[in-house]
């Protein structure tokens, strides 16, 4: 699982930034091949960065369909039409994102370069000097407006997202460590959190980080049988 | 030069700002279909002179014309800050090719929650957003126009064509970001 | 339309001053003779539509149109005898407990532009607009405070501590506003 593609500090915006990098890295088209192929590239992304990695659930979500993708290229045929549709979706959207970069660029160059020019903020034309307040200005009243200036503001910084919490791969990984410490072997089906597609990702990538370090190995005796892990 | 075409002209030069289709008519006394028509004579009869209408889908306002761009910066008093962080030129362009846009399309399109981003290109007055029969959209506001040196968003670098793909590639079945803001 | 003509137009849009012959050939770098000639040329073309040029002896400045001046004051009226908007007062709030104030810390605070807004306080005389070194700041007229029951912004409400939270707030460059969550 050793690639060239080490990233320290990563800086990529979100999950479609990092991949769309990993297939321009390798220049590869956006294709459901090039999508297999960098598959482990981006598991090892996600794994060496998980800590700085903000929205966990997008990166994994993301994950989750390159394993789709690697499936596919190893087993077409067992594919769902759901799960095509799945891989197609994921490439147009990087397709897209692709182009939104590529202009957001071409905007960025022409940005203030030949600005058109609003006019000064003056009084109007008319030389004759007016004093209209209206009737409701009152020091109060500026003292209000401030004060709710004042109110808005720090709310407005603080992020509101309110994604599904996702178990993190750190915490998964010590969780196997744990397990593996204390049996011999237990199999993928049992220590999988739950049903849920991304807990599945997490915990594979999980047994994917603990094998290459050889902390336990794996076994597969058939295609599609559970996978059993072994503590070393 | 028609009446109503020099009437608004006053006015926009008045008022120094952007003013809606709607606003014009009624302070004009006109219909929306008579003041779009002045509007687009307005914009082509400014072609050689030193000013230029800036256009939305709904609104126009008066600037100093691309011909003189380098001219008037060289006087200018305010800087513009000309920066734009890699985050705020996707969003830009996100709502550039596909305005009027949801945020849920401009997340689905980045990969990620496009909250906060969205709110400082909003204090930079880049984009406005806009809320109609409980939808909220994105677009450029006049001020990003003039900024990009354009007077009408169809003068973006490769307009149709950026925006039918954008349009093929990025329709979202599914809300993936749902943050109300 | 020349192009000496189209660029002067530009200028005096831009500055929406009076502005000397001197000044602007200077600024144009062309002589006065060639400035005076172009603002002829200007006068007439501008004849017919919604602006005018206005020349005294030494200076010249674009106005409305005489044409649409019960209009224009029809607009006037009706913009400065209201009440302050929502808007308004909160622009004019800032300006208080700020001035004097750049308007991008205004606009950062507001979280909108405030171009309009201000112009809109400087037409009712409330705001005025001073520029020293390049760089223009907003304060409140002598009539505002005035009007306001004060001498002086010290004897605003809660002036100190609101002033300090705003400032610690109005740092146009804010950085944890780019941070994608």
């Amino acid at each position: 699982m050793k690639t060239d593609f080490v990233v320290q500090t990563p800086n990529f915006e979100g999950p479609l930034d990092a991949l769309l990098s990993l297939i321009e890295k390798r220049k590869l088209y956006i294709n459901d091949i090039s999508l297999a192929k960098v598959t482990a590239d981006y598991i090892q992304f996600i794994a060496n960065n998980d800590e700085s990695i903000t929205n966990k659930a997008e990166f994994l979500t993301i994950a989750s369909t390159l394993v789709l993708a690697k499936s596919k290229s190893l087993l077409p045929e067992m594919m769902t039409m759901e799960e095509e549709e799945e891989i197609s979706e994921l490439e147009d959207r990087l397709r897209a994102f692709q182009l939104i970069k590529e202009q957001g660029g071409v905007l960025a160059g022409i940005f203030g370069k030949q600005p058109l020019f609003f006019p000064q903020v003056t009084k109007s034309q008319t030389t004759e000097s007016v004093f209209a307040p209206g009737t409701t200005l009152t020091k109060t009243l500026l003292a209000e407006k401030a004060q709710a200036a004042i109110v808005v503001l720090p709310e407005d910084t603080l992020p509101t997202a309110n994604i599904e919490k996702i178990v993190s791969l750190e915490e998964e990984i010590e969780r196997l460590e744990r397990r593996c410490r204390k049996v011999a072997s237990l199999s993928f089906s049992s220590a999988v959190r739950s049903g849920n597609r991304q807990d599945k990702v997490v915990l594979f990538i999980a047994i994917l980080e603990l094998s290459k370090t050889g902390i336990i190995r794996l076994e597969q005796s058939s295609m599609f049988s559970d996978i059993m892990i072994y503590s070393q | 030069m028609n009446q109503l075409t020099a009437k608004i002209e006053s006015l926009l030069f008045y008022t120094q700002e952007a003013m809606s289709v709607k606003e014009i008519a009624k302070l004009c006394g006109e219909s929306a279909g008579e003041v779009e028509t002045a509007l687009a004579k307005l914009k082509e009869k400014l072609a050689e002179s030193g000013l230029a209408l800036v256009t939305t889908d709904k609104s126009a306002q008066l600037v100093t014309s691309p011909n003189f761009s380098d001219f008037i910066s060289e006087i200018r008093e305010e800087e513009i800050n000309t920066d734009l962080t890699e985050a705020q030129s996707e969003a830009l362009a996100t709502v550039a090719y596909l305005a009027p846009v949801q945020k849920v399309r401009i997340d689905f399109i980045r990969g990620v929650n496009s909250r906060a981003v969205l709110r400082n290109l909003s204090v930079r007055g880049l984009v406005s957003r806009r809320t109609a029969d409980g939808v909220s959209t994105y677009d450029l506001t006049p001020e990003a126009l003039a900024h990009l040196g354009i007077t009408e968003k169809k003068e973006l670098p490769d307009y149709e064509e950026t925006r039918e793909k954008l349009e093929a590639f990025s329709e979202p079945e599914e809300p993936s970001l749902e943050v109300e803001e």
